[in-house]
């Protein structure tokens, strides 16, 4: 979806006559300089201009935060189905294959392991370019079994959320998913191993009200929509409009709801600092599952 | 005021109580007649209900006069004590929580409550549940742990609130929070969803053992109306995405988000909550039995399980 | 201190000659009416006419809440000693032999054990009218060891909160039994016993920044004050009136602060059936001190 | 700007200084001249600071340029990284908190801080924490506990903030959590007083295994000028308040509240910052060796018992 803005329009008197899509010159949505497209890419997917923050793509979203030639990626071996014969405008099945002929992963997902900083971690990174990056059966699963296998593996935990919520299409199997991605960290919690969630533009709904606000340390990239209902929907509920800034990262840690605000740039050091310090002075003595009395 | 599909039945409800008040004003004996009308009545109102469209069903969950949170709590339990306030935020009317009896055993209720009527649905929000709602059931959790009550949820909400303060204040934090903290309840945990199971706001307090349904009860990852508005563009389309979402008893159990149907008296709760309200609490008690057999571990092991292994996919080639 | 108010004026037309304290008339605070002393004070200190919540006294209170003949006496075998050989206007030791003078208990305090509604419980009650309800060293540690000793024998606990505050005269002695009255709570949670707070008017500063406000029940008598800073420091602090109702039972149960408010005539069938219903499923297992992970 | 009693010494300081520009201008030799002048400086400036009234003590604890928390912060830790919020109220500045590295291990420090000038003043609220704060300590104590964390806290407060919000939202009962919360810890916990401690609001983040305080700081249940308000009616009399209340560092280690004082350079930590954060971090360091020695059972043992014993009564005949 973000790609959309992309090409919103050209820069009228560029000389050079590179057609291919990185060669185009974009406006930027934040200080509406004319940028070209590839100093973008090559810049984190920021603004060289600006330092508006792009919406990335979970491959270079992997790249930047792990340790080259270290990954290994766990996710997909599963992919959706159509539990419910689910039919709107199209069929569901349409709108997977219509995703996946697009994509390079079967759904909206990507986990797997690697090195952080030299730190063993996994990692879960969602696509919001894929189905607005919704979690059903698959996205939950991967995201379960990746929060698991990083507790049996003894590795840190990361997420890097941006979803429109849940995934409509697989009904309340996907309202399920919250349970079970939230369920899966307690394997984690028990092994005093790290969470760190990453938030990043958009985040709302299913994602938002589950495993994505339960990180032993929050944050969020800067200006990101965070919400648990969107925008518009509140705006249709109160008949008024939204005051400026309402559900952005900056918003959230004014309210208490972040650790901190992260530009992308200091991301991956950030969290290895993080992983660092939590991890330093770790014991393996497994605690119990004990609640507080 | 009647659903639209109980016309019929209402009608030829109306018709039995004039035929009835035809023969003792007259003296006559139409014994036999209306006895052939009440056995067709019975058979209208189950074929009825038998076939009742998603939507229509989604109109029997919400009907007035079907039993609320409170119904069931002032009925099914003992020496019921509300306990206020989430120590935080404030205090929710739209959850009620308290510590009460049920079968010899102290137990801790929650219900969602939409109201019974316009009064009391404002001043419970219509069930829609705000943050401090959800500390408040969290602080139950917690309380029900430390005093090893079993927790009781009834699950009757659209959805939680969206609003500017319930975004200010962490909805979707809370929600998760909530669902967490059921989550590692060490002690046996049974949700009814008694009317409408409304998205992330209804799962923050079902996240239990067992998860029971009224049968005109839905359960659903979002309202008809706003799934309508998002994939159908029109929201008058809610009837189309009710259907999609196959948000019924019948359909969540068979996708095993469901554990048990609690069968309404015939023509729905609102036609006679006593029934409802009988069979919820002999349900309740059943499955309270069962759960009261497993010790703490066993417990958090079959809740994790239960929810573990709901999704469906295939592997890929 | 509640005291002074009932001498207020007297029932100017009263025909009979009881000139006894206990004979007078007095003008209710609440609904104005006149009203007979005794009457109030046979009607558990509340207004006959308008249910208004005089303050009690602390033997009023215990025999309210304690069956008959039950109660065994714990505190009063220490009192309060002039650590810091304090001066104001008067010396500490004056205050407290004036206080004493005019009092049954050594300090502001009255703990014991009891059955209530058969159940067995300890008490611990403050006294507003011994030197403003403060808590200095021996309330704090009559508290202590009486939350002690109830987990000891396996007692509910209950308090009731009247003070206002810290004993300043004890300087930070005072101020260390915040922790140690809190932290003597711990023995009640590791075996799963009770803590029921009755918060009764008024209730400030150490106190209500305590022990009293970590009850696994908190209910409080309709209208008291229940504040951390008084209404006074707060006025003095940002300079406007407060709002009405501001600081009482029902702004803090609408605040989420309380469980309820309750009834002095229904007090004691509450609080039974809270520890009732707290204690039937206990089972005797002593929980770890874990916390929470 | 210095403090009253400061006057002489700022004004000997003065003399020398001239006098050094003086010989240096003149070209004359005065070196044993100043010398003894500056003996006489030192000596002025011990007897000062040994005779401190208390009411001046509390002028240096408050002293403009004294380090305060985020002074500590940067120079005593490495690797700080601040988490901000209380996932539940808000951000409060009064109350910074973070992660960081110090002598090898993993810390996490909490630090009142009440600023540096007037702009900053205002953002922290000069260090009075709302119950926003208050929950960001609990939430660390939680994290730390969970990652096995020492605590460390930095004390700077008049206290609490008394207003309007703070009461609604439950500021008595945060700072009771708080001090709760603390006393649960499972971690080595050590306070220092750096400048104020105020009240409940500082006792809530000094629930520790060892409270330390600064030579000139200052410990109390309520400001002297609250306390000569209350007591004499009458503000203008804190200095008799700060008297009574034996709120200083030695007072404080005779009453056994403080477990160790810790010296500051002469003429107070204002007047040497670098040497006052030299001294803090050297003390907690010997501190946090000690009790690193202790498990979780003795770390819980040792606070309870440090706070049990605290108060001074008689047994009465
Ligand atoms: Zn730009
Ligand atoms: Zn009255």
């Amino acid at each position: 979806m973000a790609l959309d803005r992309w090409f919103r329009r050209k820069k009228p008197n560029r000389k050079d006559d590179d057609k291919s899509p990185s060669g185009l010159w974009i406006k930027c949505d934040s200080c509406e300089n004319q940028v070209y497209r590839k100093d973008i890419i090559a810049n984190l997917h920021l603004c060289p201009d600006c330092n508006h923050h792009y919406r990335m793509p979970v491959d270079d979203r992997m790249e930047m935060l792990i340790d080259e030639d270290s990954f290994e990626q766990w996710s997909g071996t599963i992919g959706p189905v159509d539990p419910l014969g689910f039919v709107d405008l199209k069929t569901y099945p349409e709108r997977i294959k219509a995703a996946q002929d697009s994509h390079k992963y079967p759904d909206a997902i990507l986990t797997g392991a690697g090195l952080l900083d030299n730190q063993r971690v996994a990692i879960a990174i969602m696509d919001f370019s894929f189905n607005g990056g919704s979690m059903g059966s698959v996205v939950g699963e991967e995201i379960a079994r990746a929060a698991e296998r990083a507790a049996e593996e003894e590795r840190a935990f990361i997420t890097v959320a941006a979803s429109g919520g849940a995934r409509m299409q697989e009904g309340a199997l996907s309202l399920m998913q919250m349970a079970k991605t939230t369920m899966s960290l307690a394997a984690l919690a028990s092994k005093r191993l790290p969470f760190i969630s990453i938030l990043t533009d958009p985040t709302s709904g299913g994602t938002t009200a589950s495993f994505a606000t339960l990180g032993d340390i929050i944050v969020a990239e800067p200006k990101a929509l965070i919400a648990f209902a969107g925008p518009r929907v509140i705006e249709q509920t109160i008949k008024q409009e939204l005051p400026e800034g309402f559900q952005r990262s900056e918003f959230l840690l004014n309210n208490g709801m972040l650790d901190d605000v992260i530009n992308r740039k200091e991301l991956k050091q950030k969290i290895s600092k993080y992983i660092n310090l939590l991890l330093a002075n770790r014991t393996t003595i497994k605690v119990k599952h004990v609640p507080a009395i | 005021m009647s659903l639209q599909f109980e016309k019929p039945i209402d009608d030829l409800e109306d018709k039995i109580v004039d035929m009835r008040k035809y023969a003792e004003e007259q003296g006559m004996d139409l014994y036999e007649e209306i006895g052939l009308l009440e056995k067709r009545l019975k058979r209208l109102k189950k074929e009825s209900f038998e076939n009742l469209t998603r939507w229509q069903r989604v109109h029997v969950a919400r009907a007035a006069g079907r039993p609320t949170g409170l119904d069931y709590i002032d009925k099914i339990f003992t020496n019921f004590n509300e306990l206020h306030g989430d120590r935080a935020l404030g205090e929710d009317p739209a959850l009620i929580s308290g510590i009460a009896e049920f079968n010899d055993q102290s137990v801790m209720v929650l219900a969602q409550q939409k109201g019974r009527d316009t009064k009391e649905n404002i001043h419970r929000n219509f069930g829609m549940m705000h943050p401090s709602g959800y500390r408040k059931a969290i602080r139950m959790f917690a309380l029900a742990d430390k005093f090893k009550l079993p927790v009781i949820t009834l699950v009757d909400t659209i959805g939680a609130y969206p609003g500017i303060a319930a975004e200010e204040r962490g909805q979707a934090l809370v929600i998760a929070e909530s669902i967490q903290r059921m989550s590692e309840l060490t002690v046996p945990a049974i949700t009814v969803v008694i009317g409408e199971g409304g998205s992330g706001g209804a799962l923050a307090i079902a996240v239990a053992n067992k998860v029971l349904i009224l049968e005109n009860s839905i359960y659903s990852v979002i309202s008809p109306e706003s799934c309508a508005a998002i994939l159908w563009r029109d929201a008058a389309e809610a009837e189309k995405a009710a259907e999609a979402l196959k948000l019924t008893a019948k359909d969540l159990l068979e996708l095993d988000i469901v554990d048990r149907i609690i069968e309404e008296p015939l023509g729905g709760a609102h036609k006679d909550p006593q029934a409802a309200i009988d069979s919820v609490a002999k349900a309740i008690k059943e499955e309270l039995i069962e759960l009261n057999k497993l010790d703490q571990a066993e417990l958090l092991q079959q809740r994790y399980e239960r929810f573990r292994k709901l999704g469906k996919f295939q592997e890929m080639a």
